[in-house]
């Protein structure tokens, strides 16, 4: 198993196949039909790294390691580890959902459509896989290039001024993360991530480097007061776009900060933990509340995807007040390990959940090219099969117990308890106010009366509709019961994670 | 009076060259313009022979001609990339000098001569030569540039070049002259060791280093010192602006290699800070102008201004990896300026010039292909991976940051997302604008693959610039 | 050394000077009545109606830069004519290179036609 | 005897004056030119100046090779110059305004 | 003198045999006016006849009378005497500029035109001479010549010699040269505004750099002051007591007579034959025997170059 380049395949397949699909350029149906071969091989092969995974060590897996650029010793790395290999599954999978979801909306260009997909997919399994920093540092960037013509290309009205106040954004973080990896280059010696977790580093010097990291991941998360990008583009984007973003652009901050963030520079989390916790339970409370007010379904849902990944971002930094309380017991407690894995599950979860959501808003808006909720009403009536679902998906989202929204979001405020009672009564809200947001969204949108002709004359999801949305369900269905199989792979590494953050470099 | 007989095989390639430039010029002189296919040829032919010569040499080297030459592995990277540069600009421009009835022998033994003066430039190891080879290149670039006769505005730059490269001249002699004057040397070695070794008035040195810097940073376009470039750019023929933005920077390249670090190694943290200020300024300055530009040629030449800056950060870091970082920029530089100006000649036929970056609208519906590569190749410029402008990026912040100059570093990276808000631009308006006029690509096709091959290369480079960047380490190692 | 040059500042003075007094002389001895019609400049019976200091054809511009251009050669020649004893064949040869690519251009401007008067 | 530093002197002086009037004369272009010419022959001042106190012919030579490059540099200006009167009908620096930006 | 050749009546009348008629001119010059134009530079203007006579006379300096009689015994003596006379170039082109006037603006292009093109054939012959002679200094290339009359510089240096002869002709735009004073066309040339005393400096500039031109053929190439008979036994030891002035001015004379013989024959010349006689003829006429002489000069072959009259050279 060792010697198959698993990893390198699962990177080259998609963006091979996304080349070639570059070249038929009219013939449609061709491109579609080999898009999906390419997303659901590369699925399948995902597969193989569960399955193959061993879940008792920390240790990187599916190591591959070349060196590539030797001036500057960089080095073609490649591991998974029990962070980046559920990322990783969740990102082959919205991959084949969105090529399905696209399948028949997607008139203008498909060919190029379904490339940037498929590009994007193996540059973001590179993004996860990756255990060169530069070599993270390039899928990290990269990943801009084909979301930001996604967006422009077959986004919305306004799809410019949004494509470019993301990519600009999100550079604008990217940059300060290569300055602090140069950095980190000079005092390791080498690029390699795992020897950046071992570097010494001064209280400044790590405060400096954290703060580029924070900026450049928290742009990604996105983190208030950094996250106005996000509803702008996601308003625009095209329903697979949203998808993507929500699904896993967005994870790609946490995994970010677990990855790079926590490890390297634990002192300055520690220091910094009020900063990042205070503007968590910012994005938690007062997005939430922004949300509310929303009237543009996609916008509502991004927000409500702020206020989720606020969790992300809680949960990563509460660990280091749960030590501080529990220093006096013991080293490593139930706390820090239930902080860490309720950020993860609430990683995994929201891909899924927010996937969905995109995607049923995605199903409205083909049929009424509004996203208005003030134009629906009554939908219940005409698209049961449909309403069915979406009830599902917005109950998930607002954390319904029984799914994995639930999973996640519990177990980091049960993390908060053993931080700061009132951490978790901030976070706690989001149950009430994530209910609210959603449940009025659903009101105004299924039941009720319908509200015009145009709702009346819709037709229920058909088949492809169905299939995409009912295995979404089936997921958020599975983890929010039973998420140990998802859980089990971490342990191990979140284990390893909580020694290194926990042990100062000081 | 000894006199010895220097060992000329060092300089085979430019004696070939300059032999070929003679033909070509008699065969100008001859036939006219009726014959223009075959100049055109010999033309090329001149250039790879250089290129092969200067291939099938490399490895030894040393100097002759009295020290006043030198062929290192520094001089015979520059020459192989000069060439190539100069071959794909002599295949770009034909077309487009041919539609406006500017395709004259003159075109190319101006060109000729010219890259004569950069490969003597890039071998000069003494002061004489050093600014015989600069005058050899500037002034054919002048006239290259005042060419087309009939223009104003060609005309015009040409006027503003020649003063201000004029200007530049005088400024690196007089710094020459009084580092003449201070060491009793020209030859670089000489001067080096003498800076090492005695004890000279470290002021006037410093005066002269002053001047020397002023002069480089005319010769490259660096702010305060950049105002013949927009100009020029945007002024010249499009073929010509092509030939002016590339391999001239190569040879400045070396100009700057040689005076200061092989001349003046000694005197860094004199002319640090000089370059710190030049390089900083050309940064915020080119970055900031370059968004308020519409005409595309008047963007890339501040955009150039930029990547003029990010290259002398790699110089003033001062360490080998810096300048082999500069090195990487400039190669990269020139690849990627030769195809977004290609690009542009490309696009352009008769009567319409592509040059202002509305005339791209709509480009990456009618001709994907084309889109694309134009996509790549601004990224590249922008400095996003994979794709070597983040390469050559990347090698000169690393540069800096190793030498702890992190604000510098901080400035120049936050300038590159601003610098790619204009680059998007051109993206944005390919793509996501729709077309107004129906672009029709008239150019060959042996110059559409070319100029596919010159971007893949860039992006072959961004996913593999190991080698590269091994090879410009060596030669500073 | 600079002793040997002075003789010549003299002979330039005296030149000058030669030139200087009789014009002085002139002035004073010769009448001096100007009219406009004296003072007006030479013309076949009409008036000059523009400055005369305008254009003029780009062929004398053109001998000027030939003239430049070869009396700097010459330059060069001159210091290797009188050492060229000591340099020997390599100088020769060396000297030979220069003059025929002065040649090539030679031909060049020749063909190009920038000799041709009518 | 004359010292170096007087010869140093007027070389900086003439080439102050010819930087001055480059980038202070809005007038005629063939004043530019003139300047250029001025601040080479500064220049070849210097060389020789130093050249002759440090008894070192190399700085002589170069000044014959400044002088043939200023020769030629004047050449290719005059000729870009009669161009630029053909399309413009002027030699005023102001009037070269139609690029900007 | 010319008067005579062109049997014409009139200047030969003033005094015994004419001789007079050069002063009478003078003192008629001196007693008119000397106009200056309305819309001339004042300064130019008379600027123009002192830098046209001025170098005429410096040039003056370095000539060698005779063994060490010369005034200033430079190294540089040649170089000095071409820069000096090149500087008579710009008395031309000031004085017609100045004048404001369209025929002596255009006559004053031209005959500079012809000035500097003929100055370069006369430079790549005076090459020659420094070939042979290998020295900068006058004095230094009279010596070189010694060993008698076939060892003189016009012998080796024929086509140079007549080159020089020829283009110091034209460049002092005498007869078949003076296009640029041609009557028929542009009225008198670039000295056309000029009257009175002025007009007699231009007159006697361009005499003085005749006289110069004369003596600068004899020095370089007939063997300066020496003595024709040199090697000749009887004759050389006949002549010995002959001063080295008067060889020199001997043949000075002889060229000087040549001059007017020239002008007095000849037709005067088109402008394009002028310049293309300059050009296409005299230049590649003297590129090619310059690369002649200077082979000959360092494999030493033939009489004049062989290491035999290295050594006699003192």
């Amino acid at each position: 198993m060792m010697d198959f380049p698993l990893l390198s395949i699962l990177i080259l397949l998609p963006i091979i196949g996304g080349g070639l699909l570059l070249l038929c350029k009219q013939n449609h149906l061709l491109a579609r039909q080999l898009a999906l071969i390419v997303s659901v091989v590369t699925m399948l092969l995902s597969f193989l790294l569960y399955i193959g995974f061993d879940s008792t060590t920390h240790q990187m897996q599916f190591v591959e390691r070349l060196s590539w650029i030797a001036t500057f010793n960089i080095e073609y790395y490649l591991g998974v580890d029990g962070f980046s290999m559920p990322l990783m599954i969740l990102t082959t999978i919205s991959t084949v959902l969105v090529v399905i979801a696209g399948w028949q909306v997607i008139q203008d260009r498909a060919a190029q459509y379904m490339a940037a997909f498929l590009i994007m997919e193996g540059l973001m399994l590179g993004v996860f896989a990756a255990l060169d920093a530069i070599l993270f540092y390039l899928f990290f960037e990269a990943m801009l290039i084909p979301l930001f013509l996604v967006i422009g290309i077959w986004g919305g009205p306004n799809r410019v001024y949004a494509t470019i106040k993301f990519f600009l954004y999100t550079f604008f973080g990217s940059v300060f993360l290569l300055i602090a990896l140069l950095y980190l280059q000079f005092q390791a010696g080498s690029f390699s991530i795992l020897d950046f977790h071992d570097v010494s580093l001064t209280l400044t010097q790590q405060i400096w480097i954290f703060l580029a990291f924070l900026i450049a991941f928290a742009v990604k998360i996105p983190m208030w007061p950094v996250h106005t990008w996000l509803p702008d583009a996601h308003v625009e984007a095209p329903t697979g776009g949203s998808v993507i973003l929500a699904a896993i652009t967005l994870k790609i901050g946490g995994y970010g900060l677990l990855r790079f963030a926590l490890p390297i520079t634990p002192d300055a989390s520690m220091t910094l933990d009020w900063l990042v916790i205070g503007l968590s339970l910012i994005a938690i409370v007062y997005i939430g509340f922004v949300a509310l007010a929303q009237s543009d379904l996609k916008k509502l849902i991004a927000y409500s995807s702020i206020a989720h990944m606020g969790f992300v971002t809680l949960g990563l930094f509460i660990v280091f007040r749960i030590t501080a309380n529990e220093a006096i017991t013991i080293g490593i407690g139930n706390g820090q390990v239930l902080a860490i894995e309720g950020a993860m599950v609430q990683m995994i979860s929201h891909g899924f959940i927010a996937a969905a959501m995109f995607l049923s808003v995605g199903v409205l808006y083909d049929r009424m090219h509004t996203r208005e909720i003030s134009a629906y009403g009554g939908v219940a009536n005409s698209m049961p099969k449909f309403t069915a679902l979406a009830v599902f998906f917005a109950m998930a989202n607002a954390g319904l117990p029984g799914t994995s929204g639930f999973v996640g979001e519990f177990m980091v405020i049960l993390a908060a308890f053993q931080a700061n009672f009132w951490y978790a009564f901030l976070a706690a809200t989001t149950l009430i106010l994530g209910a609210a947001y959603t449940l009025w969204m659903v009101k105004r949108v299924f039941f009720g009366e319908i509200a015009n002709d145009e709702v009346a004359k819709l037709q229920d999801i058909n088949s492809r509709e169905m299939l995409l949305l009912a295995s979404l369900a089936v997921i958020v269905l599975v983890i929010g019961i039973w998420p140990d199989p998802l859980l089990n792979v971490m342990h191990a590494s979140v284990d390893n994670l909580l020694l290194q953050i926990t042990q100062s470099k000081l | 009076m000894a006199f010895e007989v220097p060992n000329m095989l060092f300089a085979l390639p430019e004696m070939l060259l300059l032999a070929m430039c003679c033909i070509v010029l008699l065969v100008v002189a001859f036939t006219g313009n009726r014959q223009i296919n075959l100049v055109h040829a010999l033309s090329q032919l001149s250039l790879l022979i250089t290129f092969m010569t200067v291939f099938w040499m490399m490895g030894e080297g040393g100097l002759t001609f009295s020290e006043t030459y030198i062929k290192d592995p520094l001089s015979d990277v520059l020459k192989l990339a000069i060439c190539l540069v100069n071959m794909l600009v002599l295949s770009y421009s034909y077309r487009y000098l041919q539609v406006r009835k500017l395709l004259q022998g003159e075109f190319y033994v101006l060109v000729l001569f010219s890259t004569l003066g950069m490969l003597v430039m890039v071998s000069a190891h003494n002061f004489l030569t050093l600014y015989l080879g600069l005058e050899l290149m500037s002034l054919c670039l002048y006239a290259l540039v005042a060419m087309h006769r009939d223009s104003f505005t060609a005309t015009e730059a040409g006027m503003k070049y020649f003063i201000l490269g004029a200007l530049a001249s005088g400024m690196l002699l007089y710094g020459m002259s009084i580092i003449y004057g201070v060491t009793g040397e020209l030859g670089i070695e000489a001067i080096a060791t003498a800076i090492a070794n005695e004890e000279l008035n470290q002021t006037v040195l410093s005066l002269g280093i002053v001047f020397l810097v002023i002069g480089i940073g005319f010769k490259f376009g660096a702010v305060p010192f950049h105002m013949w470039l927009p100009d020029v750019y945007q002024g010249a023929p499009t073929a010509i602006t092509l030939f002016v933005a590339s391999a001239p920077k190569i040879a400045a390249f070396a100009l700057l290699i040689r005076i200061l670090t092989e001349g003046m190694g000694d005197m860094l943290s004199v002319w640090r800070d000089m370059l710190i200020m030049l390089a900083v300024l050309s940064i915020v300055v080119g970055n900031l102008l370059a968004i308020a530009q519409t005409n595309l040629k008047r963007m890339l030449a501040y955009s150039t201004i930029s990547h003029v800056g990010f290259l002398l950060l790699g110089v003033l870091a001062g360490s080998q990896a810096g300048f082999a970082a500069a090195l990487f920029y400039t190669l990269v530089y020139a690849l990627m300026t030769l195809g977004s100006f290609g690009m542009i000649l490309l696009l352009s036929r008769e009567g319409f010039e592509a040059e202002e970056i509305e005339d791209f609208k709509g480009l990456g519906q009618r001709h994907p292909w084309h889109a694309l590569m134009m996509l790549l190749l601004m990224f590249s410029m922008a400095g996003i991976p994979p794709l070597a402008g983040f390469y050559a990026k990347l090698s000169v912040i690393k540069a800096v940051v190793d030498v702890n100059l992190l604000a510098v570093a901080i400035v120049a990276v936050v300038m590159s997302v601003i610098g790619a808000y204009y680059y998007l631009r051109v993206v944005k308006v390919m793509f996501f604008d729709t077309l107004t006029e129906q672009p029709r690509i008239e150019a060959s096709t042996s110059m559409q693959y070319l100029l596919s091959g010159n971007v893949l290369a860039a992006l072959f480079l961004g996913l593999f610039p190991g080698a590269l960047f091994a090879l410009c380490a060596r030669i500073f190692s | 050394m600079l002793e040997g040059y002075l003789p010549i500042l003299l002979f330039i003075i005296i030149g000058i000077g030669f030139g200087v007094m009789p014009l002085i002389a002139g002035f004073i001895i010769g009448p001096h009545r100007p009219d406009a019609e004296k003072r007006s400049s030479y013309e076949c019976g009409f008036e000059p109606f523009e400055d005369t200091h305008g254009k003029f054809d780009v062929r004398y511009y053109l001998v000027a830069i030939l003239f430049i251009i070869f009396d700097l050669e010459i330059a060069f020649l001159f210091p290797w004519a009188i050492v060229l004893d000591d340099i020997g064949v390599f100088g020769l040869l060396a000297m030979f290179l220069f003059l025929a690519i002065l040649v090539v251009g030679f031909i060049y401007e020749w063909k190009k036609g920038a000799l041709e008067w009518e | 005897m004359i010292a170096l530093s007087d010869y140093l002197i007027v070389a900086a002086i003439l080439f102050s004056l010819s930087v001055a009037g480059i980038f202070l004369n809005r007038k005629n272009i063939i004043i530019l030119l003139m300047c250029i010419e001025l601040m080479l022959l500064a220049v070849n001042l210097n060389f020789i100046a130093f050249s002759h106190y440090a008894g070192d012919a190399a700085g002589q030579v170069f000044v014959f090779f400044i002088l043939t490059v200023a020769a030629a540099e004047a050449a290719i200006g005059l000729a870009i110059l009669v161009v630029l009167f053909r399309n413009l009908s002027t030699i005023n620096v102001d009037d070269l305004n139609r690029l900007k930006g | 003198m010319i008067g005579y050749i062109q049997m014409r009546i009139g200047p030969n009348r003033v005094g015994p045999r004419g001789l007079l008629q050069p002063i009478a001119d003078g003192l008629k010059l001196l007693l008119k006016e000397i106009i200056v134009p309305t819309r001339s530079n004042l300064y130019l203007f008379v600027l123009a006849p002192v830098l046209a006579i001025g170098p005429a006379l410096a040039a003056w300096a370095v000539i060698p009378f005779d063994a060490g009689m010369v005034l200033a015994d430079i190294n540089a003596g040649l170089l000095y005497v071409l820069a000096i006379t090149s500087m008579g170039v710009y008395g031309i082109v000031i004085a017609g500029w100045a004048s404001n006037s369209r025929y002596a603006f255009l006559g004053a292009m031209r005959s500079a035109a012809q000035v500097v093109s003929y100055e370069i054939a006369m430079g790549f012959a005076l090459v020659g001479v420094l070939i042979a002679a290998g020295s900068l200094n006058l004095s230094e290339i009279v010596m070189a010549q010694q060993g008698g009359i076939f060892y003189w510089y016009w012998l080796p240096l024929l086509p140079l010699f007549v080159v020089y002869f020829i283009s110091g002709v034209a460049e002092t735009n005498r007869a078949p040269f003076d296009i640029a004073e041609g009557e028929s066309e542009i009225v008198a040339g670039f000295h056309v505004e000029y009257s009175g005393m002025a007009f007699a400096i231009f007159f006697l500039a361009e005499y003085a750099d005749m006289i110069l031109i004369s003596i600068l053929a004899a020095t370089l190439f007939m063997g300066g002051w020496l003595s024709p008979f040199e090697g000749i036994p009887v004759l050389e030891s006949m002549f010995a007591w002959v001063p080295g002035l008067v060889w020199l001015l001997l043949k000075t004379s002889m060229f000087l007579f040549i001059y007017l013989w020239i002008r007095a024959t000849f037709p005067r010349y088109r402008y394009d034959q002028v310049m293309r006689l300059g050009w296409k003829v005299f230049i590649p006429v003297t590129l090619v025997w310059l690369v002649v002489i200077s082979t000959m000069q360092v494999f030493d072959i033939g009489p004049w170059f062989s290491d035999v009259v290295e050594v006699s050279t003192p």
